[in-house]
Parts: structure tokens; sequence; C-alpha cells
């Protein structure tokens, strides 16, 4: 099951490889069936999904796979290489709490993405081709349970983001696709390094040779001692989640590391700039959880405090950067340095509560942010421009357009009732419990007010008040003295049209909904938000009351 | 099994929800665009709390009546080292929801009422009724919830809504700027108020005001007093935020931006209550220091914006800057502990505010959106009822005997004196002082301002044409009033549907509603059936020092914490007496004693203020006896700061706003060129390095093989000289070389 | 007498081939040494007929003079704008051309001399005698058959050729 | 004994005008500019390599050398009409039958 939503994509590009280019509706379908398929196998998954079920880390003596779910485990390579025994590597997929909210996303944020690169012309087959290569790298990142499974994803996930960017986007395209390519390449090779060095420290206890599972990873008990990252190298260990830290840093994008973010969306065309906020910024952090957390449980605990202060480094200079831009689309790209600013103040924390709003940020800000592209490539299409100064007064000329952004707006400055506040919430609740994050919260509440300020500011630019002089779309008056605009070269419907609002409405409906009662997704993560709490912080738990 | 008051409250909570909705999408395919929806749903709304209202108060008469329902919404599991965690959310109905709840949904039916008569022919007309659905929606919510995330989302909603509707004229500069401002300012109180519901969160796990006031109460707070204290002071600041006051004020007086009637409905009588309402939710748990923060900021902003106000030529900033000063009466009332005036006077003034506005939002329809109260005068012929509603109103606010404003206002003044008396005096005697300053000032502004208003000749011809024509067109906008005629155009009454809301809301402004007692609001119902609740915080502070210290020294500072014993004594003579409950809690019992003892001071002084405020408008206004605009002249710099605000805006333009953006233009920068300016030079230094290595490949590894290259095309241009490309010179190598056969071979014979 | 003008008449006609030859070669005028050729052709006829090749003597004149000299004569008159062609060496000059030639046939003799004097070279028991007519036509019809083809074959191609070439002017006319 | 060796005619005689022609086909073929001239140092070079040819046969009492020098005057033949047939293309080409001058393959 898992396998067929991880290759389904793959198979979809493999149909459209043999389709004749010229054929770009058939190749656009097809991707679009895949997609869809996709979405279906996301829900059933969801259905079957038993969310009493913790995952995270196999029980002490229970079964190697633990308690996740939808299990697909079978040797894929095997060498023997002699004295360091027979290298194993598993075809080893599973979900639990912590990948199935991020694979219902990455299904809903493909067919989004599909559907807003209908109107791409250049190269249609190739193009879909690497997207659809894209969603199952992305797709297996998330249900892969063996680390070098997982690598082998997470690189395959770069080739095609490279073209994708440096072919389809914007006048500076090579020069952002090379800086993502070089920025991420940069995380992961560190990455590698640091899972070979895992790979010799872990033994499974059933086969007693060493393993690349996660899963035997995340048990301490499975680490060997006087092996380079085993206990007794405190130091190494140190080093290692550093250089793992960066590495998934790299992608969050956490602050130091985050400028490759606004230039690959600027570039990017918006299909890739919606995948690329939706879901892969979202890797950065699930690697965290899923990896350089549980692994390294007592340099988390050391850590927090720095973890906690680059979040709100991320949420308030993201905010205040925000503000400066004149470019719309580079604006949402800093807003969602900003909004990953929650995620890692949340992780920061280390207890439930922070855990959870973390991972509930993670998803809300994949549907709020896809909305957000969405929106700002909507107004790209009409105007071919994103100064936000070239707009004024649209709202009184695209009515249902600007009740849309004022919806999606408003959830990304976390207005309650709609998804993004519980998120942010519950991460301030989570990361205020904690006396070590308690001041960190505190500063970073300003974040609040910023991010009101630099959208509020923006909506009221390019949608409120009047037409501007130099506005970039025409103003007349008809017979009944209506006034209407049209955009220059712009031939579509004005407002928005029927493809948009398929692409827009569902998004919204899936914000307001799980803004008024979370518990669909929320009720996923609670068991392996706190099992992942236990492991991370045995001495923590003790410590409170 | 639900109780039916709540399940009636449901439907309180969720039929303006429904007008919202049915609006937002379907009011261009509707009726009249259909206001009638919005009208119907919000009136059964009313009738329903009206129910509701009926059955709290009327039926049982009970100060402890209390009925609370809740449920999981979201479930934590089991979370480590809490347990199992849920955050539930829940409606509570007692005396103060039932009757909050009457207040609004009865404004909220009035303005509809009124708006289908005042937004008559407005394109967004039938927006602006969703729009008020859903700030009636969420208002109600704030009332109902009865924990402090509900109360926070309902909050932030509440925000929302009148985020839309002062921006309903958003193709209006001023109206975006005024809507922004007022969010972004809410928005900064909310964080306040965030930040004190998380102090309580991460001590108790719940959000429940119940939960958290018994863990309090039984002292199960861990942190030090300080918190407490900060965390009473931080919730006041959603206060400070919603209800306008200093140094959160600066919003209100924008927000006229928005139609009149939203000013009536939200600027004035509900949402900017709503802090009044939810600083008394969590009264209990606000320390005496917490209490005293309350105190001085609600008087010095009664204050200050009474003195503000008497400059204002906007009638409705006029209104604007006396709802802050209101505002702050209500908030110095709860300061001073004396919780049931405040909301008392919060009743009171929805009333006669909302009455007020509703009035200056007729005479502006009539005077076709003029707002300018210099440029208006003998209305009092041409609109007999706005006049005489808008008078009674007026006579309300200034705190006129036999007005339900007297009543509330002089409880509020009674508690501010005592609350000097027993906080010992010295600096404590400006809140009251600033309360009686505001007072005079009140009379003072309203007088004048019915006098410019109704009094006098019209002077609109005075008016100067282009700033007419500007403010004017800016004030029309798009809505169809057809005729631009500036000059001399017939002032009429208004119809019917915006008449009979004020007609209610004056009725509502009158003693006896409230009380038997024209002279005394604490003989009525709502000082019976809202009592000040006891406090929960005293008890922790004793038992933290109690705990902190040695014994005898706990037992002396317990003896200090009663200031001194007649005034126990007294307290409980008080109790005696049968005025309110008894409170364990000395220093609330002996305020609470020594607000009955000031009754009577506070009614001379308050009338005194009213006849010198009063009497000081007329000697100005209407006898001239002293030149307002001479008196101005020789003031000016009195004058003038009055007239702008006290700067505060300005001020805030050159500290906050001008500061954060240049912040973020720095941070920008520092973004855009030194960590990406580091980004791209290590870049750099790494292409460099390609480059020299490139170099040295080219030079040194490529310049061997061109070397080897060089070497075989001399040669071959060397050996080229022999390859003629002559058959002859070939054939002469053969002969040489036959030659040279033969040499060999003669070597060979030689041997 | 016999025995003495043989000798005689054998020095004679290798006179007669070395100066023409020596003639043909350092003739300015390429007609002259077309016609001295012909005297040179003739002695060595004659000289074959001294070993008793009298077959291939009658070939030699059939052949040279009838057909090489003829075709040489014709390619002289196509090429007489360089009847005026001064002797002028080309690779070498005169003399270190005599020089090198004196060197290289001085080479020559002194092997064949050395090698008859070692008597590596003697005479066989049985010479030819007479004519050899009838052997050839044995030889070439039995043993030297394929040769015998493959030359007449090499003959036909070089002729197509040759005529090819000649006709060559046509198209190089039609490009100008 | 010179005499007798002068008048018996033998191996050496035909083998030393032999070299002769060879040594002055070889001197025409090396020295002169003139095509045709080359050509006839050719033949005599050939003629030469004939007499040898005929001497070896004689004294050794063999058809072989019959027979090649019978095949090496047939190649001449053949030879000859190539050569003169390229030498008349060669002057058509480039006006001359100066070989030094017909160099267009050098460079």
């Amino acid at each position: 099951m898992l396998s067929l939503i991880v290759f389904l994509p793959i198979i979809a590009g493999l149909v459209i490889l043999v389709v004749p280019a010229s054929q770009k509706q058939i190749i656009r379908i097809v991707s679009l069936v895949a997609a869809l398929a996709q979405g279906v196998l996301a829900v059933l998954i969801w259905r079957q999904y038993d969310p009493t079920m913790a995952g995270i880390v196999a029980a002490p003596g229970g079964s190697p796979v633990g308690s996740f779910q939808l299990i697909e485990r079978i040797p894929w390579i095997t060498l023997d290489l002699g004295s360091f025994g027979p290298l194993t590597i598993e075809y080893f997929l599973g979900v639990d709490g912590l990948s199935i909210t991020m694979v219902l996303l990455t299904a809903l944020i493909s067919i989004i993405g599909i559907l807003s690169s209908w109107p791409i012309q250049k190269q249609v087959k190739g193009y879909f081709i690497l997207f659809n290569l894209l969603s199952t790298a992305m797709m297996g990142c998330f249900v892969a349970l063996d680390f070098f499974l997982f690598y082998v994803f997470w690189e395959l996930m770069l080739l095609p983001m490279y073209f994708l960017i440096g072919i389809w986007g914007g006048p500076n395209r090579e020069y952002a696709a090379i800086k993502f390519f070089l920025y991420t390449l940069f995380g992961s090779v560190f990455m590698l390094l640091v899972m070979i060095g895992l790979y010799f420290s872990v033994v499974d206890p059933l086969t007693g040779h060493h393993t690349f599972s996660l899963v035997a990873m995340a048990d301490q008990a499975n680490y060997v001692k006087g092996t380079i990252l085993g206990p007794g190298s405190e130091q190494w260990r140190y080093i290692a989640f550093a250089v793992l830290f960066v590495g998934f840093a790299i992608k969050v994008p956490m602050f130091p590391f985050h400028t490759w973010l606004p230039d690959a969306h600027v570039e990017a065309p918006t299909p890739i700039s919606v995948i690329l906020a939706g879901v892969l910024l979202k890797l950065g952090t699930y690697g965290m959880m899923r990896i350089n957390f549980p692994l390294f449980p007592e340099v988390f605990q050391a850590g927090m405090y720095v973890i906690g202060v680059f979040g709100a480094i991320n949420i308030i200079y993201g905010a205040f950067c925000a503000l400066a831009q004149q470019d719309l689309k580079k604006m949402v790209a800093y807003s969602s340095i900003s909004h990953m600013g929650y995620v890692l103040l949340g992780l920061a924390a280390g207890n439930s509560e922070g855990m959870l709003g973390a991972l509930y940020q993670m998803f809300n800000h994949g549907t709020i942010t896809a909305m957000l592209f969405l929106l700002v490539g909507v107004i790209y299409d009409r105007a071919h421009s994103r100064q936000i100064d070239k707009f004024g007064g649209l709202a009184s000329y695209m009515p249902v357009y600007a009740g849309v952004v004022t919806i999606a707006w408003f959830a990304s400055l976390g207005l309650p009732g709609l998804s993004g506040f519980i998120s942010e919430a519950f991460v301030f609740v989570g990361a205020f419990r904690e006396p070590i994050t308690r001041p960190i919260a505190m500063v970073s509440v300003l974040g609040i007010v910023f991010g009101a300020a630099y959208l509020l500011w923006s909506l009221q630019r390019m949608f409120l008040g009047k037409r501007k002089p130099d506005a970039l779309y025409e103003l007349e008056v008809d017979s009944h003295g209506h006034e209407h605009i049209h955009f220059h070269d712009w031939k579509g419907k004005l407002d928005l049209d029927a493809r948009e609002l398929t692409m827009l409405v569902p998004l919204a409906i899936i914000i307001i909904a799980l803004g008024i009662y979370p518990m669909p997704v929320m009720g996923l993560l609670t068991t392996s938000i706190n099992k992942l709490v236990q492991v991370l912080a045995p001495v923590a738990i003790s410590a409170v009351h | 099994m639900m109780h039916s008051l709540i399940q009636l409250s449901i439907a309180v909570l969720l039929l303006p929800l429904l007008s919202f909705v049915v609006l937002i999408f379907f009011n261009r395919r509707l009726p009249r665009m259909g206001d009638f929806v919005g009208v119907g749903l919000v009136g059964t709304a009313f009738a329903c709390a009206l129910t509701i209202f009926w059955q709290v108060v009327v039926q049982h008469y009970d100060p402890a009546f209390r009925v609370a329902w809740e449920f999981t919404w979201l479930d934590f599991g089991n979370v480590p080292g809490v347990g199992p965690l849920q955050v539930k959310m829940g409606i509570v109905i007692d005396n103060l929801t039932a009757i909050m709840l009457a207040m609004v949904t009865l404004i909220s039916t009035l303005v509809h009422l009124y708006s289908t008569g005042y937004m008559q022919g407005d394109p967004k007309y039938g927006r602006f009724f969703a729009y008020l659905g859903i700030f009636t929606f969420s208002m109600i919510g704030i009332v109902l919830s009865d924990n402090l995330f509900s109360i926070y989302m309902f909050w932030e909603l509440v925000g929302l809504s009148s985020y839309l509707l002062i921006g309903f004229y958003f193709y209006k500069d001023s109206a975006a700027d005024a809507q922004k401002k007022a969010f972004l300012t809410n928005r900064i109180g909310d964080i306040g108020m965030w930040l004190g519901i998380l102090i309580l969160y991460s001590q108790f796990h719940t959000f429940g005001y119940r939960e958290i006031f018994e863990n309090i109460a039984a002292g199960k707070f861990n942190m030090s007093n300080g918190w407490l204290t900060a965390a009473g002071i931080l919730l006041f600041m959603g206060c400070v935020g919603k209800s306008a006051q200093f140094p959160l004020h600066v919003w209100l007086p924008d927000a006229m931006e928005g139609p009149t009637p939203v000013s009536a409905l939200i600027h004035a009588a509900t949402m900017v209550a709503a802090g009044v309402y939810f600083v008394a939710r969590i009264f209990v748990l606000l320390t005496p220091d917490a209490l005293h923060v309350i105190a001085f900021i609600g008087a010095f902003t009664a204050f200050m914006s009474a003195t503000i106000a008497i400059t204002q030529h906007d009638i409705k900033r006029v209104l604007a800057y006396s709802t802050v000063s209101q505002l702050g009466y209500m908030v110095l009332g709860l300061g001073v502990g004396s919780y049931s005036a405040a909301l008392f006077h919060l009743l009171t003034h929805a009333f006669f505010k909302a009455c007020l506005f509703l009035g200056s939002g007729a005479i502006i329809h009539a005077m076709h959106h003029e707002q300018d109260m210099r440029w208006m005068g003998g209305l009092y012929k041409k609109m007999p009822w706005t006049f005489v509603t808008f008078s009674i109103a007026t006579l309300a606010l200034a705190g006129l005997p036999l007005t339900s404003g007297f009543l509330s206002k002089d409880a509020i003044l009674a508690g501010a004196l005592g609350f000097a008396q027993v906080e010992g005096g010295g600096i404590y005697y400006l809140v009251p002082a600033f309360g009686f300053a505001a007072a005079v000032m009140t009379a003072f502004y309203m007088g004048r301002q019915v006098w410019l208003v109704f009094f006098g000749e019209s002077r609109t011809h005075l008016k100067p044409a282009e700033e007419h024509g500007h403010d004017a067109h800016a004030a029309h906008g798009h809505d169809d009033h057809g005729h631009e005629d500036h000059g001399h155009h017939e002032v009429h009454e208004v119809p019917w549907n915006m008449r009979l809301p004020l007609v209610i809301l004056a009725t509502l402004s009158v003693f006896i509603v409230f009380s038997p007692d024209p002279l005394d609001g604490g003989k009525g119902w709502f000082m019976h059936l809202v009592q000040t609740p006891a406090t929960v915080v005293a008890s922790t502070e004793a038992a933290h020092e109690a705990a902190s210290l040695h014994a005898p020294e706990a037992g002396k500072l317990l003896a200090e914490a009663h200031t001194d014993n007649q005034h126990v004594e007294a307290a409980a003579t008080h109790q005696t007496e049968g005025h309110g409950p008894v409170y364990a809690d000395p220093r609330q019992a002996e305020i609470a004693h020594m607000t009955h003892a000031n009754h009577f001071p506070a009614i001379q002084l308050s009338s005194l203020m009213l006849v010198i405020g009063i009497g000081m408008a007329f000697i100005v206004y209407v006898f001239r006896i002293i030149d307002p605009d001479k008196t101005a002249h020789s003031i000016r710099p009195l004058y003038l700061y009055s007239f702008n605000k006290w700067y505060w805006d300005e001020i805030y333009d050159a500290t906050f706003i001008k500061g954060s953006m240049l912040i973020s233009k720095i941070l920008a920068w520092f973004d855009a060129n030194i960590v990406d300016g580091i980004v791209n030079g290590i870049a750099t230094i790494f292409r460099k390095f390609a480059f020299a290595n490139g170099g040295f490949d080219k030079y040194v590894v490529d310049g061997l093989v061109n070397f080897t290259a060089f070497t075989v095309q001399t040669t071959g241009a060397v050996f080229r000289k022999i390859q003629t490309g002559k058959v002859q010179t070939y054939l002469l190598m053969v002969v040489v070389a036959v030659l040279a056969y033969f040499a060999f071979y003669i070597a060979q014979l030689i041997k | 007498m016999n025995q003495l003008t043989i000798p005689i008449i054998f020095y004679i006609f290798a006179a007669i081939t070395v100066l023409s030859a020596a003639f043909v070669v350092f003739s300015k005028n390429v007609i002259y040494s077309a016609f001295s050729l012909l005297f040179t052709f003739f002695g060595v006829a004659a000289l074959y007929v001294f070993l008793s090749a009298d077959f291939i003597a009658v070939t030699q004149v059939v052949v040279y003079v009838g057909g090489i000299l003829v075709l040489l004569l014709f390619g002289v008159m196509f090429t007489n704008t360089i009847m005026q062609t001064e002797l002028k060496a080309d690779v070498l000059h005169i003399v270190p051309g005599v020089l090198l030639t004196l060197v290289l046939i001085g080479g020559l003799l002194l092997a064949f001399y050395n090698a008859s004097a070692a008597g590596q070279w003697m005479p066989g028991m049985m010479q030819l005698q007479g004519s050899v007519v009838e052997r050839i036509g044995f030889e070439t019809m039995s043993r030297y058959m394929l040769p015998f083809e493959m030359v007449s074959i090499v003959l036909l191609v070089a002729l197509l050729g040759a005529a090819f070439l000649a006709r060559y002017d046509k198209a190089h006319k039609k490009e100008h | 004994m010179l005499t007798e060796q002068l008048l018996s005619i033998g191996l050496n005689h035909f083998l030393t005008i032999s070299a002769i022609l060879f040594g002055l086909g070889m001197f025409a073929v090396m020295t002169r500019k003139n095509a045709i001239v080359i050509l006839m140092g050719v033949e005599l070079i050939l003629n030469a390599a004939n007499i040898n040819f005929l001497t070896f046969s004689k004294y050794n009492g063999g058809m072989e050398g019959v027979m090649f020098a019978l095949f090496v005057i047939v190649l001449a033949a053949a030879e000859a009409a190539v050569a003169l047939a390229i030498v008349i293309n060669i002057f058509k080409t480039f006006k001359t039958v100066d070989v030094s001058r017909v160099d267009t393959m050098k460079e």
C-alpha cells in the first residue's frame, strides 16, 4: 500500500514517457489521475490508520518494527563486508503519527500542484515527469523507516527540484536553482557521514548485525558501547547531532541557512513554490522529529534552548524581513520562514503541547502557504508582476479573489477559527510551559503582532484604498458608472476562474474546518507525540511535578 | 442532557453565525440583499436571549445562579508529566452572562434594524449585515465562553469583525488605515492577554475559569506571587486593547471611519465593553497590585480622553472619546474593586451610548454625511425625535439624576473614594480625583455638543466649500445618495426604522429600568444579581508568605494585610447591615464597606460636578459669556494639545511604527547583504578556488600536454621540410638508404 | 673470328644503350631525350638477344618502341609548352646528382663483382640455349597461367583507366 | 687475362650495363623536373631490371626470369599509359608538367 502510494507518480511518469510530447493534455491528465489516485490511497491509509498505536520506536523486547503500521520490510541490498559483518539495507516503509499527517499533506499538495501546473506550456512532458519524480521522492521520505532509504529519497528530491526551478523558473532561475541545490547538498553530505557513523554504532538486537533501521536506532539500548556514536563518546554524539541538525535546518530553513528560500521561491513557478513551501520545508522539521531528536535525546535535552532561540530568531526576523519586502512572493517566502520558526520553537519545547503544536503547524503551514502561493500566482498570471505597490483597490474589482486572499492572509496571521491559530497557540503553550524556553516564548509572541503587521499592510496596499496611479491595470468606467479594470495582455477571467477556485476552495475549507475542530488531524498525532516526548525526555518527565 | 438554557444559548450563539454564512454567500441573490435575513435571525437570537434573561433574572432571582456545560474540544491523550490532558470548551450561564446576552442581542437587533435605513442603497448593503452577523456571533461567544482559550478565540474574531466593519468603506484610504490600526493595536493587547493565559496554563494545564480559580484558591500556583500579578496585568492588557484604554486607546477614534451603526454597536456598546467584561470574569485572580495598575490606568484614561473630547469638532469623534472616557470609568471601577458598579455602568453606558451614536448617525444621515458640528445647528425643530432621544442619552451620559448613568457612575465614584481611603489616601486619591474631573468635562462637552448640534442657527452655509466637497465626497464614496448639492438642503427626520431604536434605547436610559431608587443603584436588581465575587488571590498571598517566612513573621504580615482593626470591625458590621455578601479577604471587605459609606459623598460630589460642567457649557455656548474661540486662543497650547489628542498618534508613529519599519529595513538589508552576502561570499571563495584550481590545471597539467604537442609540432615542422610532397625527394631518401646499406655491406666485406 | 665478333657486337650495342640512355638523361630537350630513348630500347632489345631471349627482345621492340615511346612522344606533343624547359636540377643540382648516381652505380657493381668473385653467382651447368619462344608458350599456358591472366586484366584496367583519365577534359571544360 | 675476361661475355657484363642503366634512370627520376623525362627514367629503370631478370635466368637456366621480364614489359606498358594520362591531366590542371610546382597536396 505504501509502496503503491510512493511509486504511483513514478508509474505515471513512465506512462508520460511513452506519450508523445505533443499530447500535452494527455500528459497533464495522466499526472492528475495519478495524483488523485495518490490522494485516494492517502485517504484509505488515513482510514486504516489506528491512532492508538504510537510508533516512533520499537517497544523494548517487542516486535522489531515497533508499533508502526502498514509495514513493508524486505531486505534491499545485502553485501558481506567481511570483518564489518553483512551490510544490510532494507526497503522498510511504515507510518506512525508523525508520518501519517505528512503523507496526507503530501498527497493533497501534489494534487494542488498538478492542478496549478495546468497552464505550464514549456516542455510539458519533461515538466510533469520531473514533477512526478519529485512527488515520489517526497512521499518516500515521509514513509521511509530505513535511514539509507530515507537518504536515497532525500537526495532524489534534489534533482527534479533543481531542474524544475532551473528550467521553468523566472529570470534569475539558474542562480536560485544552483543555490538551492548546493545548499541542500551541503546539508545532506553531512547527513551521509552521520548516517554511516550511526550504522556502525547501532546493532539490531534481533539479527545482531549493524542496521540502518531508524526504529532500531531510536532505541538507545541498541547502541554499542565504545562505537563512534555509541554511549561513551558524548562529544561525537554532540557533533553528530549538530551536523545532522544543520542538515535538516537548511531544509527548514533555519535562520543563518535560510537565504536560499526567498530566491528559490521568487524564481520558482507557482506550483513549485507550492510544493516547496507546502511539503519540502516540512521535511526538515520532520527529519528532526524522526531522526535528529530521537536518536540523540540527551543532546536534544542539552540543545533545547539553542533550538528555541533559533526558532525565535526565525519568527521575529522572518516577520521583520517580510515587513520590508516589496515583492509579494518574497514577502510570503519570508512569512514561511517566520512560520517555520514556530515549528522550531514548538520542537524546542520538547513537551507534548509544543511538539503537537509544531507538527500541527507543519500541516497547517503546508495548506496555508500553498494557498498563499497560489494566490500570489493568480495575481502574477494577470499582472506579470508581484510588486505590492503596483496594485491597490483590487478588492473593489476582484471581490472573490479579495475574499479568498483575506481568508488566506488571516489564516496566515493566525486568526482563531482558522487552523493556523491553533498550532501556533499550542506551540506557545508548550514553549511557555517549559521553564527553559519560557523567556524565548515571551519574546517570540511579538511575532504575532509583526506577522499581523506585514500581512495586513500588504493586504491594504494591494486590495484596499484606491487604484494606485502607477498600477499595472487599466481602470475604465462603463455606461452604468460601474468601474472595471483589465490587465494588459490578460485574456482570461478577471476574477478567479474555475480552475483556481477548484484549487483554493478545498484548501480554504480544510483550513477553516481544522481551525474549528482540529481533532481529525490532531487525533492522529497525540499518541505518537506523547511517545516521542517520552523517548526524548525520560528525565524531564520525572522533573515536572 | 443539556440544560434548556444551554440549548437556548447555543441557539443564540449560532443564529447570527447562520446569518453571516447565508448573507456572505447569497446576499446578491436574495431580495433586498437579504437584510431581512440578518434582522430576522438576530431578532430570533434576541428572543432566545430574552427568554434566558427572563428565566435567569426574573424567575430565579438568585445571585449564585450558574449553569455550565462543556465538551472536550481537544484530547491530548496521556501527556507525559501531566497525565490525561484535555482542552474543554464550554458555556457558562450566570446572571452576568444572561444580562450581557440580552444587552448584546438587543443592541445588535436594534442596530440591524437601524441599518436597514442608514445603509440603504449601499452597494455592499448585504455584506454589511453579514459582517454584523459575524460580529454578533463572536461577541456572544465572548459572553458565553467559560474558559480563557475560547474567549481568546472569540476575542480575536471580534477583532476581525471590527476590522471588516471599520474598513467597510475600504476604498477610502483613511478607512483602510483605521482598520489596520485597530487590528494591530488590538493584537498588541492580545499578546499580553495571551501571555497571561500562558502563565496560568503553564501552572494548571487548563484554560477553564473555574479550575484556574479553584487551583489558585488552593494555593497550587507554584510560581512567585509576582507572576500572578503579572498574569493579572497581562490579561488586563487584552482589555486595554479592546476597551481602548491608555496607552492603546488610539484606535477607537479612528475606528469612527466605519459606518455609524457599526460605531454604535461595536465601538460604543458591545465590543469595547468586552474588555471590561473580560476583566470582570478574571476579577477574582487579580492581585491588589494588579488592581492598582488597573485603577490608575482607568482613571487616567477617563481623564485624558475627556480632555480630548472637549475640543473635537467631529460629532462622532466627540462621542468616541467620551466612550473611551466612560470605559475608563468602568476599568477604574474594576480597579478599585467595585465590581458590580463597573458592570452596571457597562450596561447602562451600552444603552445610552448606543443611543447617542445612533442619534448622531441619524443626524449625519439627515445632514447628508456632514459630520462636523461646526456646520450643524438648529436641528431640534427639524428632527424632534432625534433631539429628544439624543438629549436623554446625553443627560444619562453626563450623569444627571433620574437617569441610569447617574446610578452607575455614582456607584463607581463611591467605590473610588472608598478605595482611596482604604489604600490610605495619598496618591490613591488621584483615582477619584481623575474620576470627578472627568465627570465635569463629560457634562461640559456633552452640553457643548447638544448645543452645537441642535440649537442656534443652522451653520451649514458657513462651511468652506473645498473642505466640504472633500470630506463629503470621502464620506459619500460609492453609496448612491444621488444628489451632490452641498448647499442648503432639506434636513428631515429619519424614517421609523431608524427612529424606533433611538426611542427604545432612550427608554432604557431611565433610572426606573434598573433601580426603584433614583439615587441608589445598590437597591436595583442588577447590583443584587451581580455581586463582587470573593477574590482568590489573597489567600494564596498569605499562603506564599507563610510558606516563605517563619510563622510569627507570617502572622504579622497577615495582621498587616488587614490594614487596621476598626476597618475589619466595620467590615463585619457592614455584613450585619446586610449589604452584599461576606468577604473572606479583609481588603475586599473594607473596600465594600467604605464604598457603601462613601455613597452619599459621592452623590453630592458628582451632582456638583455635573452642575459645574453643564453650567460651564451654558456659560460658554449658550449665553456666550466666554467666547470659546477667544478662550481657545488665550490657552492655545493647551487647546492644541487637547485638539491633537495629546499627540499620541504622532508619538506612536514616530516611535513604534517608524521604529519597526526602520528595524525591518535594517534587517532586510542585513539579510540581503550580510547573511546572503556571506553565503554568496563563500560561494565566491569556492569559485575563486575553482578558478585557481582551473588555472593550475590549465597552465601546468594541460601545459605538459601542450608541451608534448608543441614538441611534436615543431619536430613535425622540421620533418615537414622533408615532406615536400615530391616523389623525387622520397626517391632521394630511398637512394640514400640504399647507399647506407652499401656502406654497411662494405663494412661487412672489410671485416 | 667468330669468338671475336660476338664481343665486338656486344660492346657496340652496350655502348649504344648506355650512351643513348645517358643522352636521354642529360639532354635539355625532351624531344631529343625521347628519340634517344628509342636507341636505348633498341640496344636493350639487342642485349636481350644476346641473353637468348629473342621473344622478349621482339616484345621489347614492339611494346616499347611501338607503344610506350609513341605514348611518350604524344605526351611531349600535348605538353609542348615545356619544349623550352631548360635543364635545371630541382631536387639535386647536377653535380651532386651525378655523384650520387656514380656512387650508386659503383655500389651496385661492387656488390655484383664481390658476389660473383665470391663464387656465389656461378653460371649454372645448363644454360638457356637457342630460342625460348616455345617454352614461354608452355610456361604461359601452364605454370604462369594465373599471372598471365592477371597481367592481361591489369593491362585492360590500365588502358580503361588511361582512357578515362584522358577524357577528363570534357568535365573539365564543362566547369569553365 | 684482362682481354680474356673482356672477350668472354659473361654475367658481369650484363649486370654492369643494367647497373649503369639503373643509375641513369635513377638520376633522371631524381633530378629532372619534367614529368615526361621522369617517366623515361622510370622506363630505363625497368629495362635495367629486365636485363637482370634475363641475365640470371639465362645463366641459371630457369624460365622464371624470362616470364617476369615479359610481365614487366606488359606492366610497363600499362604504367606508361596511365602515367601519361596523368601527366596530361596534370598539365591541363596546372598548365605545367613541372612536378616541383605540382605540390597542392603539400600542406
